[in-house]
């Protein structure tokens, strides 16, 4: 790389972190190379420069790929200072139900309340309404029978640290293997015809 | 309480709840020897030393011991019954399976996400607003994003007077207070302090006739009324009850 | 400087540098010191050192001090693809109450609010409101009877690439009866009646 090209990567990358700075959201590389008026291939080596320069443990401030954006946000270190200084509530954790019924909606997207109830076995009303006050999921339109359907929004891939919704674990990690599912059911099946010979 | 803190003491299983449930999944013990009632009782039991009803809790404890007792009457219903049920057995035990696992599922995403949550809570964003400068929109920097149709579609649209609404559906209510009145009305009225249900209510639709029966049990508890049924199918009497007439309560 | 009080001095400027960041207002040195746990001294110190690191021309972002306190700020250079980035008019889809409410501004200012209200056969506060909000549509004074009045504005042919009002589709094309403008509202104001007592 030629000095020039490699102080204009530089000057990109200066441009790129007051941008992120300023945003209220993360910025997707897109709208970077429109405001920037540069080319995608110099937005993501300055993006690259601001990354190492930002990388965890270097400075206050690190570099987040969250959201199908950039964003900028403070190292973990500061946040008990931070919590101190600007006395913000805290994120309270998720009690085990609000945890179903937001798997539930992160996967299954759209998904409507009745859906959520059958795959819980419960009612998920307080917890559906509490998810939907923390912003962490929203009504996006009704089903055909008039139920309301829901999904996630761009605050959940934020505070979940996902650069978007393909980056959520497989679903498929938390199944039996197909040889328990088959045997269990075997078993169940057995049981059932002793009951009934019996 | 959380039903992974429920430990259990019965003759086929003791340990944690959590740790029955796994093993009844995996047929070690076999659903038909366990002592749903029991595990219910240990339950409240914990729940009343504990002295606290903690609502997640109760509801997972709840979702669970619903599908075992599902499970479990499915797998005591005698072979006889099964070409009137729905579901064979088979279905029914895949259904179940089915239903169990996928709840499971979920439950155990939600805790990987809850894992990433607790991860991901010392990032924080900056939420300042934006200088002055910047709030102002610029014209420049807008361009084309909406349809001019959307507009003319959304003023034809409001050209239309909507369909007036098929009320028909809707079915008058029954009020419990009504019934009440009802019965005080005509029992007071009545010369012996008898009245025949059927004289009375026979004519009177289902969901009438229902909701008077539970007028009669609300009066009956609070000894304004008794009622006789000598045969099954048979006259319902009612009478005046010790306290009929000594003021109406609350 | 001993080479533990110099870690410890930068792992604090990058503490502090967080704060700043999060921070909506210039941050005075009292407030440091008591939500970093640190001296005064320290505190000085670790400024001192984020004020060498983030000198104007080196990063995106200065540090400043400012009303009473240190604040971050953006680097000048960047002023010119914030304003492309930040600037821009924020364009969600319309909700059906949102695309009627504008039709009808669209079509028939200077229209009041009730009358709007009127023809939609519903209140319609918070469809004008978002519309206000978003530059469609501004205040242009008061009806006789004391009403604020709206007309759309110029971010609105912008956004719906019009080269005027006289380019807005006709009517007749949504609706088989040709009609002018007079006649128009008089059948919007028609439905809308028999809308609201519907």
């Amino acid at each position: 790389m030629s000095p020039s090209a490699d102080s204009s990567a530089t000057a990109l990358a200066r441009v790129i972190e007051a941008l992120l700075f300023l945003s209220p959201d993360p910025v997707p590389v897109g709208e970077l190379v429109e405001a920037c008026e540069a080319s995608e291939v110099q937005v993501r080596n300055a993006l690259d420069l601001l990354a190492e320069e930002l990388a965890p443990g270097r400075r206050g401030i690190v570099l987040r790929e969250i959201g199908g954006g950039y964003a900028l946000a403070t190292d973990p270190a500061a946040e008990l200072p931070a919590r101190r200084l600007l006395a913000r509530p805290k994120t309270p954790p998720l009690t085990p139900a609000q945890a179903e019924t937001l798997a539930i909606v992160a996967y299954l997207q759209p998904v409507s309340r009745p859906e959520i109830a059958r795959i819980r076995g419960v009612s998920s009303e307080s917890a559906v309404q509490t998810l939907a006050e923390r912003g962490l999921i929203e009504e996006s339109g009704r089903s055909r029978f008039g139920a309301v359907i829901y999904r996630t929004t761009e605050l959940f891939e934020r505070l979940f640290g996902l650069t978007g919704l393909d980056a959520l674990p497989d679903p498929a990690k938390f199944d039996p293997t197909p040889e328990d599912a088959a045997e269990l059911r075997e078993r169940l099946l057995k049981a059932g015809e002793q009951r009934a010979a019996g | 309480m959380r039903t992974a803190d429920l430990e259990l003491d019965l003759d086929v299983f003791a340990g944690p709840f959590d740790l029955l449930l796994a093993i009844v999944l995996r047929e070690e013990i076999s659903l038909l020897e366990v002592p749903l009632g029991e595990v219910v009782v240990a339950y409240i039991e914990r729940l009343e030393e504990t002295g606290e009803l903690e609502l997640e809790a109760a509801t997972e404890f709840l979702v669970l011991i619903a599908a075992l007792l599902e499970l479990k009457s499915r797998l005591m219903l005698p072979a006889a019954e099964e070409p009137e049920l729905d579901l064979g057995p088979e279905e029914a035990a895949d259904e179940l399976l089915a239903r169990m696992l996928e709840y499971r599922r979920y439950r155990d995403a939600g805790a990987e996400l809850s894992r990433r949550f607790e991860a991901e809570r010392g990032y924080l964003y900056r939420s300042a607003p934006l200088p002055l400068e910047l709030r102002r929109v610029s014209l420049e920097a807008s361009r084309q994003a909406y349809d001019p149709d959307r507009l003319g579609v959304a003023l034809g649209d409001l050209l239309s007077t909507p369909a007036v609404p098929d009320v028909s559906h809707i079915r008058p209510t029954v009020s419990l207070e009504k019934r009440l009145g009802v019965l005080r009305d005509l029992l007071a009225g009545s010369a012996r302090g008898r009245i025949d249900f059927d004289e009375a209510f026979g004519t009177e639709d289902r969901l009438t006739q229902a909701v008077t029966i539970f007028a009669l049990l609300e009066m009956y508890k609070k000894g304004e009324a008794t009622w006789t049924q000598r045969e099954t199918f048979g006259a319902i009497e009612i009478a005046r009850g010790p306290s009929a007439g000594s003021g109406v309560p609350a």
